[in-house]
C-alpha cells in the first residue's frame, strides 16, 4: 500500500517551543511574581526584572475561521503574531510593551471581545456540544452560556467577587469538562426511561452488551413479537444515558422531560480546602430557548448571595460550609426535597453522623 | 452560500447582548460554508422542538488509526443535507495552547477549504476542535494537516491527548516544567493515542503547582500535580510591604491556612513547614513574599473521571512526591505498569479508577510494584474486613 | 465446690498485679458454685489451646418470652459436665443504672441460689447480666426476679433494653430527662422487648447531651441526644475567674471550637450563636461558666449498628431538634411509624440502618411522613443520578 | 393455662425513682456544674448549694455475687445505701458528706478497687465475653483487659493524659460495645475460612440463609458425597464470620490463625470533632495468653506517643488528625501495609483525593 506509507502519521503536535515568544524563552522557568494590574491584565516579572504583559479576552469558544484571523491579525499588530488560549478558553495576548495594553483593548473592543476573567472574578464558562453536535445533549450548551454571560459579564470585566468563580456546563451526565467539580455547574438532564426501538434494537446493538451497561440492572432481555429485545424496569431508571451510550436503539432525549439542574461548591485547586464535587443545588429546570430564563435566574441568585456573604478568598463550597447547608438553602429560597439526599451507591455517607448541626 | 438564509429568529436573539455570540460566529462561518448555515437550522429547529438532532456516530476515521474522529449523522437529513455527516477532528494542541499566529492561520485555511469553518478552541480534553466534516473529506483534511506540522489527538478507547497549565512559560510557580513533559508523553504515546488498545479513555494532565489550573485532579485518569518538598521561601520584608498596603494577613492569610500553621505577629510570619499541606493559598495571596520551596517535583494521582456510571472520582495520590526531570523514565515505567495492568484486566468501559476500586488499592499496588503509604488514604480502614491470602494449617 | 480444684496456672497469674481481678471473681464465686468452679477450667483450657469451647446457642427461654435469654453449651461437655448447659440471662437494668443495697442483694440471693454466681455489671447493651446458669433454673430464676420487681431485657430479634446516660439524676448538662424518657419507653415496648416481632434487633439509647455519655450515636438504631436551639449561657465573670486561675480561653477553648464562632478578648467571651454546632467542647472545660441553652430538647438519630454485615454506622439526624416532655407523643409516634415500616418491609437480619441504605432515606423520609431537611445529610448529592418516579407522555 | 397467667410478665425494670437518694431527688434536674476536685472524685453542686460526692471505682465487670456485696457493704456504710455503675462499668459511689471520701477510698483500696477515671484519664475498658460465654470469640476478653490495666492503671488513678482516652476490646468483629468508636480499639480477628461440617451442615442449617448470609458471596451451594451442602471461595473470605452467626457448622474459630488487631482514633462525643470511626493501625498480633504481652506493649506504646504529642483537650483521633497520619505512622513505628488500605465497600472514599498530605 504505497499510498499508506507516503502518509505522515504520528508525527504528534507542534512542538511548543517554536510558539514561545523570545521574552518567554529567556524567562522560561524564572518568573518571579505576578501582578494584577486591572481586570483581565497579567503582569509577569521574571527573575531579571523583563515584564510580560498579558490581555485575557472572553471568548464564545465556537469560532469561526474568520474570526479567528481576526485575532490573529492583532496578534499580529500587538504581539509578533504570539498568543495562546487558557485551559477555560479564553484567549491570551502576550505583550512586551505596557504601552499597547490600552489599543489592544480598544480594538478588541471594537471586535466585540471583553476583556477580564483574572483574579477574583468569574471566567469563561467551560462548556461543551449540547444541541451543536452531540447525541446525547439533554440542553444545548452555547445557548444558555451565551444567554448567563450577557447577564454575568460584570463579574468578568471586574473583580468584584470574594474569590475566583468557576461555572461550567455540560449537556448531559457524562459531563465532559470539570463540570462536576464546579463553584457552580450547570448540567443537562433526563428524566425518561429510554424509549426503546424495538425494531432497530436487536439489529443495532448486543444484547448482553446492553443488559451490563445499566448500573442499576433496569435492563432485562425479553423476547417481543418473535425477536430478542430488552426492556427496562422503569422505576428502577435514574436516566444515566449509559445504555444509550453502547446502544443507538435506546434514546433518552425527551423535550418534554429534559431540562436542566443545578450543582454548587465544588471546587478543582487545592488552595485552602480540598478539591470537591458540586453538590445538587437546584433538580430541576425547563429548557427555555433561546435565552433559559430560570437558569439564567437561578444562577444570578446564586451568585448574589454567595457575592453578599462570602469573606474575601471563600469559594462557593468554602462559603456554603462555613454557614451550613441549612442556611444556604434558606438565604437562597431553594426547596430542600427527596432529589437533594443522596440514594446512590455512597448514599449513606453523605448523611449528617453527628449531632453538629448549623442552623 | 444558500442565498435565501431559512429564517432563525430564537437564534437571532443570542446574537443580541454583550458577550461575544456563537450565533455570530456561525453566521459568519455560513458566509463561506453551506454546512455551517445549515448548522443554523438544525440549531433554530432543536431551539423549536427542544430536542437535539444528532444520531449516535457511526465508526468513521482516517486510515491506520483508530481515534481523532467523532463520526456523527442528522437525524433530519432530508431538510438538511449538507451537514447529513457532520464529524469532528480532534486535532492535537500543541502544550500550553501557545500558538504564533502563522499556524493557527495554516490550520483556518485546511479547514476553510474543506470543513464547516467552525472550531472550538479548545475541546475540554485540549484538542483544536474541526466542527463539522463529510466523510469524504477525512482524509484530505488529515493529509494537509500532518503537512502542516499537525496531528490527531484522542478518542475512544486510547490515551487521550495530554495537556497541562501554562507552567513554567509565564507561572512563577511551576514545580516543574508541564510543557516539555506533556510534549515528551504525547510524542511517546502516539501510537496509544491513536490507536485504541486500551479498555477505555486514559486521560492524562500536568498542573505545575496545587492550583492545579488544568483540574487535573478531576478531569484526568494520571493527574500529574506539581508540590514541593522543603520549607516555603518567605520574604519578610515582602510580607510586611502587603500588611502595610492593607492586607490582613492574620484574617486573610493565617486563618485560612487549612492546617492552622502559620503566626503573623504585625513584623513577622512563621510557618511551621511540618504541618503544612502546600495548599498554596498564602502563596496565592502574597506572590511577592512567598514562593514554593526549592525541592520540587510533582505528587501523581491516579483514577479520576466523570459519573459514567459508577459515580465520578477526583484522582487519589499513587506516588506522593516524584522528581521530574528528562526522560522521566520514573514516570513512564509507573505509565507501562498501570496501563499493562489495566489493560489486560480491566473490563471493556471501565476506567482505571473503576478498575482500582474494583480489585483494590492494595492490591494494584501490589501489581504495579509500589509499596503502600498513608500518603496514599484519608485514613486507614475503618472496617475489619481484612483480606489474608494464606493461613496456617495444623500439623496433621 | 470440688474439693480439690484443677490447677490453672495460666489463670493464677491474672491474679496478680493492681487491676481488680476477674479471676478472683471467678475463684470467689467457685467457692459457692461449681458452675463457676468449672467455668475456670473451661477458661484455663481455653489458655493453653487459644480457642473458646463454646458452641452455637439453642433456642432456650422462659414461657411466654421469645428473648432475654442467649443460650449456650460446651464443646467439652465430658470434661466439665457442670458447664455443659451454661446460658445467660439478661436483666433489664434501673434507668441510670442506680440501685439501692437492698435491691442487688436481692438479686445476688437468687443468683447463687440457682445460678453460677457470677454476673456481669453490666452488659454492654446495659442489662444485669447473670452469667452461666441450666435450663431447668431458667423459669425458677425468672419468677423469684419478677418477684421481686425486675424482669427480663431483650436479646434477638426484639427493641433491646434501652439505656441511658445519668443525666439530671447527677448532671447539670442534660438537655432532657433521660431516665424518664428511658423507663417510660421501656414500659411501652414491654411487648417488643419480650417477643420477637423484628426483623432484627432494634436498639433505643438516650443521650442527655452531644457528650454522649452512652454512645447512643455508635450503639442504637435510635439514638436520641440533648441540645439546645437558642444561646450558651454565658457567665463572663466566671469565664474570667477560669482566665485569672490559669486556663488559656484563646487556645484552649476558642482556637478548639469547631465552628470558630468564639473569640476572647481578654475581658469578654463573644460566642456567635448562628454558627456554634453545639457540640459542648466550651462548656465542658468551664463548667463553671457555660451552659446549654434554655430551649432544650433533642436531636433524634437513626441507624447505627456494629459492623456486620455491611459495614458499621453512626446514627444519622432524623430530627434535627424535638422537644421531650412526656408522655413523649411525638417521639412514639415516630418509633412506631419506623418500626411498622421497617417490621413490615426489612429482611431478615437487616438493621434500620441498612434499610435505609437499601431503600434511600429520601424514600424512607417520605413513607414515614417526614419532611426533607438539609440538617439531615452532610451535603445535598453529589452525583447526577436522581430518581423521578413521573414523567410527562408527549400527547397522541 | 393457669399456670402462665399466675407468672408476673411484663413488669419491666424496678423505677428508678426508688434508687434515687434523697439529694438527688432534691436537685433532680438543678445541678448547676461540677468539679473533679481529685482524680475519681466529683463534685456535682446545685442550684441550691447542695454538694453531692461521687467516688468513681474500678470494676473488671465480672463480679461475683460475694463482691456485689461487699460493694454493698460499703454503699451502706457510706452513701445510705444508694450506689450506681457507669456506662462503662465503673463503680460510682454517691456520698453527701465530704468527711467520708477518704475514708471510703481507703476502704475500697483495702477491698482491691482503685479509684479513678474522671476528667481527662482513662477510663474502665469496655469488654465482652470473650472465652468465658461466647461461642463466636477470636480471643478472650477480660485476660487482655486485665494485663493492660495492670500496666495502664497509673493513667487511670491520675488525670495526666491530654485528653480522655477510651479503650474497649470486643472479641469478634459483631463489635458488642462501642469498640468501633474508641480512642484505641482492641479487635478479636479471624483469619482462616470456616472449616465447614459437612455432616452436620445440612441437618442444621438451611442452605439459602447461609449462601445469603456471605457479604462478599463467598459461599456457593454444593452437593459432596451425595448431599447438599455449601463450599467457600476462600479467596474471597474475609472472615467477618456472618455465615456461622446463622450456621454453627461453619466455624471460624482456630488457634492458628486466630488473634488480636488494634484500631485507634475513634470516637462518640461530639466535642470538637464529630463522632467518628476508629482506623486500624495494627492488623494481627498473636494471641498470647495470660498476659498478651505483644498486645500490652503495642497499646502502651499508642498512649505514649499520644501522651507525649498531643495538646489539652485533644483525643487520640484529633491528635491524629492533626499530625497526619505518615506522621502517626513514623513516631509510633509501625508499618503501613496494604491491610491498612480499605477494599471494602465504600473503600474509594477513604483515598486521599487531593494533594494536601502532611508529612
Ligand atoms: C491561564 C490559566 C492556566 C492555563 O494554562 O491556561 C491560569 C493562570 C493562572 N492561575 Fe489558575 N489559571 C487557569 C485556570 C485555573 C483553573 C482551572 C479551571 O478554572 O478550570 C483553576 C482551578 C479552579 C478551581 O479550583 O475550580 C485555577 C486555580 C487557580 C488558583 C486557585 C484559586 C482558589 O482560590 O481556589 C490560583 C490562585 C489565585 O488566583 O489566587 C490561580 C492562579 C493563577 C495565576 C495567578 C498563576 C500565575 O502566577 O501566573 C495565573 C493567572 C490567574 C488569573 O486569572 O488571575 N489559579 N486556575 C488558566 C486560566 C483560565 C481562564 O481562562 O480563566
Ligand atoms: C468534544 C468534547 C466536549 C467539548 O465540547 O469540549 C467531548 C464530547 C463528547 N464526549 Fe466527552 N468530550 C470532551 C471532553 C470530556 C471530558 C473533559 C476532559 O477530557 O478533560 C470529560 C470528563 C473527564 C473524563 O474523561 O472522565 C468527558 C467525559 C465523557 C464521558 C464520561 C466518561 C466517564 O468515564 O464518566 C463520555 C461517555 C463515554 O465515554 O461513553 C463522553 C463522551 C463524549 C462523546 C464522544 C459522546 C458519546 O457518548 O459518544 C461526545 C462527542 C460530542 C460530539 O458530538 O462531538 N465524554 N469528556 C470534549 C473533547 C474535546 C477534546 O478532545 O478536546
Ligand atoms: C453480652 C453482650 C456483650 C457483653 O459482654 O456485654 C453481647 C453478646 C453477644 N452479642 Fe452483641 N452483645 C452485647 C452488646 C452488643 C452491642 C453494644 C450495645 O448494645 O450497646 C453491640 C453493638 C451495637 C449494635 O447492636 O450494633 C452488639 C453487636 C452484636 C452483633 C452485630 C450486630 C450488627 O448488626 O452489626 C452481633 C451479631 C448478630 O446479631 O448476629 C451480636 C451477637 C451477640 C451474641 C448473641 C453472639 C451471637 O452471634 O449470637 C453474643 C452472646 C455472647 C454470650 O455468649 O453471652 N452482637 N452487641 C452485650 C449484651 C449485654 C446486654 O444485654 O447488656
Ligand atoms: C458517669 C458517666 C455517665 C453515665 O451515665 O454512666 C459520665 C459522666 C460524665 N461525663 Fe461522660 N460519662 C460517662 C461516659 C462517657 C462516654 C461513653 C463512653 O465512654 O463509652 C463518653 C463518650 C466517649 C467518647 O467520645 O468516645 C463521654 C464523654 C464525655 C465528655 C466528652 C469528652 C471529649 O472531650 O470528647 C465529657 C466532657 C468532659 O469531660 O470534658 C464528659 C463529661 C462528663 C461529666 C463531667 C458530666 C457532668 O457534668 O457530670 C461526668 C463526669 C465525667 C468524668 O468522668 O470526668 N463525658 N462520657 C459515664 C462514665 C463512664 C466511666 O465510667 O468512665
Ligand atoms: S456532556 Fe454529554 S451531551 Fe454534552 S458533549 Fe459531552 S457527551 Fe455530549
Ligand atoms: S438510562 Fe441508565 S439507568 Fe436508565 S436504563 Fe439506561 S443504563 Fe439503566
Ligand atoms: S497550576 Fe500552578 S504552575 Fe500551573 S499555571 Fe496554575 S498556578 Fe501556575
Ligand atoms: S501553603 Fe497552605 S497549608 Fe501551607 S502554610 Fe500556606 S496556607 Fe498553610
Ligand atoms: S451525656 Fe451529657 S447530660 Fe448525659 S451525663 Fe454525659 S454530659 Fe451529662
Ligand atoms: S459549643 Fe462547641 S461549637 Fe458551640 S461555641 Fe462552644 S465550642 Fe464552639
Ligand atoms: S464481640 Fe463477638 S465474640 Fe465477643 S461477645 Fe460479642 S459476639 Fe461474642
Ligand atoms: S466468614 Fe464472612 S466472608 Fe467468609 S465465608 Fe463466612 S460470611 Fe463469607
Amino acid at each position: 500500500m504505497p499510498d499508506i506509507a507516503k502518509r505522515k502519521t504520528d508525527i504528534g503536535p507542534p512542538h511548543y517551543e517554536q510558539f514561545l515568544p523570545p521574552i518567554i524563552k529567556a524567562n522560561y522557568g524564572k518568573w518571579k511574581y505576578h501582578e494584577i494590574p486591572r481586570p483581565g491584565v497579567l503582569v509577569h516579572v521574571g527573575e531579571t526584572g523583563d515584564r510580560l504583559y498579558t490581555v485575557r479576552a472572553g471568548s464564545p469558544r465556537l469560532l469561526s475561521v474568520q474570526t479567528i484571523r481576526q485575532i490573529c491579525d492583532l496578534a499580529d499588530k500587538y504581539c509578533d503574531g504570539y498568543l495562546r488560549f487558557t485551559s477555560r478558553h479564553n484567549i491570551e495576548f502576550l505583550l512586551t510593551d505596557p504601552a499597547k495594553i490600552d489599543l489592544l483593548i480598544a480594538d478588541l473592543a471594537t471586535a466585540g471581545f471583553p476583556v477580564g476573567g483574572t483574579g477574583n472574578a468569574l471566567s469563561n464558562i467551560v462548556h461543551t456540544q449540547g444541541w451543536i453536535h452531540c447525541h446525547s445533549a439533554a440542553t444545548d450548551a452555547s445557548g444558555i452560556v451565551k444567554a448567563l454571560m450577557d447577564e454575568l459579564i460584570g463579574h468578568f470585566t471586574s473583580m468584584d467577587l470574594p474569590g475566583k468563580l468557576r461555572v461550567a456546563l455540560a449537556c448531559c451526565v457524562n459531563m465532559c469538562g470539570a463540570v462536576h467539580c464546579s463553584d457552580i455547574a450547570i448540567l443537562g438532564i433526563h428524566r425518561r426511561p429510554p424509549k426503546i426501538n424495538h425494531d432497530r434494537l436487536p439489529k443495532m446493538c448486543e444484547l448482553p452488551t446492553v443488559v451490563a451497561s445499566c448500573p442499576t440492572a433496569a435492563i432485562r432481555p425479553v423476547r417481543k413479537d418473535g425477536h430478542e429485545t430488552v426492556e427496562v424496569a422503569e422505576e428502577l431508571c435514574m436516566f444515566c444515558g449509559n445504555c444509550y451510550t453502547v446502544c443507538p436503539a435506546m434514546p433518552l432525549n425527551d423535550p418534554l422531560n429534559d431540562g436542566v439542574s443545578i450543582w454548587v461548591g465544588g471546587k478543582v485547586s487545592n488552595a485552602r480546602s480540598e478539591p470537591g464535587f458540586s453538590k445538587l443545588a437546584i433538580p430541576f429546570l425547563p429548557n427555555n430557548p433561546p435565552r433559559w430564563p430560570e437558569v439564567v435566574d437561578a444562577v444570578k441568585k446564586l451568585v448574589d448571595v454567595w457575592a453578599a456573604n462570602a469573606r474575601p478568598y471563600e469559594r462557593m463550597g468554602e462559603w456554603i460550609e462555613r454557614i451550613g447547608w441549612p442556611r444556604f438553602f434558606r438565604l437562597t429560597g431553594i426547596e430542600f426535597t427527596k432529589q437533594h439526599i443522596d440514594d446512590f451507591r455512597h448514599a449513606e455517607t453523605t448523611f449528617r453522623r453527628s449531632v453538629h448541626v448549623k442552623r | 452560500m444558500s442565498d435565501e438564509r431559512r429564517p432563525t429568529p430564537k437564534l437571532d436573539d443570542l446574537e443580541k447582548g454583550p458577550w461575544p455570540s456563537f450565533v455570530r460566529e456561525m453566521k459568519r462561518a455560513a458566509e463561506g460554508s453551506a454546512m455551517a448555515d445549515q448548522l443554523l437550522g438544525v440549531l433554530e429547529l432543536s431551539y423549536g422542538d427542544r430536542v437535539g438532532h444528532w444520531k449516535h456516530g457511526g465508526v468513521v476515521g482516517v486510515r491506520g488509526y483508530g481515534a481523532g474522529v467523532i463520526g456523527r449523522y442528522s437525524d433530519v437529513p432530508e431538510q438538511f443535507p449538507e451537514v447529513a455527516q457532520f464529524h469532528t477532528m480532534r486535532v492535537n494542541h500543541p502544550a500550553g495552547w501557545f500558538y504564533k499566529t502563522d499556524a493557527l492561520r495554516k490550520v483556518c485555511d485546511i479547514w476553510e477549504k474543506h470543513g464547516s469553518g467552525l472550531t472550538n478552541l479548545h475541546g475540554a480534553t485540549g484538542d483544536i476542535i474541526l466542527l463539522g466534516m463529510k466523510t469524504e473529506s477525512l482524509e484530505p483534511v488529515f493529509a494537509e494537516l500532518t503537512e502542516n506540522g499537525f496531528d490527531l489527538g484522542g478518542s475512544g478507547s486510547v490515551v487521550r491527548t495530554p495537556s497541562c497549565c501554562v507552567g513554567p512559560a509565564r507561572c512563577e510557580w511551576a514545580c516543574f516544567d508541564t510543557l516539555a513533559l506533556t510534549y515528551d508523553l504525547t510524542q511517546h504515546y502516539q501510537d496509544e493515542i491513536h490507536r485504541p488498545s486500551l479498555p477505555y479513555k486514559f486521560k492524562i494532565k500536568a498542573s505545575g503547582c496545587p492550583n492545579d489550573c488544568v483540574a487535573a485532579i478531576a478531569r484526568a485518569d494520571l493527574s500529574i500535580i506539581g508540590t514541593w518538598r522543603d520549607a516555603i521561601d518567605v520574604d519578610q520584608e515582602a510580607v510586611g510591604t502587603y500588611a502595610a498596603d492593607g492586607l490582613d494577613v492574620r484574617a486573610t492569610v493565617c486563618d485560612r491556612c487549612p492546617s492552622k500553621c502559620m503566626a503573623w505577629d504585625g513584623t513577622s510570619l512563621d510557618i511551621d513547614n511540618s504541618a503544612c499541606v502546600r495548599c498554596m493559598h498564602c502563596i496565592n495571596v502574597m506572590p511577592k513574599a512567598l514562593r514554593p520551596g526549592l525541592e520540587r517535583g510533582a505528587c501523581i494521582l491516579i483514577g479520576g473521571k466523570a459519573p459514567i456510571v459508577s459515580g465520578a472520582m477526583l484522582s487519589s495520590v499513587l506516588v506522593p512526591f516524584m522528581k521530574l526531570e528528562p526522560p522521566y523514565t520514573e514516570l513512564k515505567e509507573l505509565i507501562g505498569k498501570i496501563l499493562e495492568l489495566w489493560g489486560d484486566e480491566g473490563k471493556n468501559r471501565e476506567r482505571v479508577g473503576e478498575f482500582i476500586q474494583r480489585v483494590g488499592l492494595g492490591s494494584f499496588l501490589e501489581a504495579i510494584g509500589l509499596e503502600p503509604m498513608p500518603e496514599m488514604v484519608k485514613h486507614p480502614r475503618e472496617n475489619p474486613y481484612v483480606f489474608y491470602e494464606e493461613y496456617f494449617e495444623e500439623e496433621k
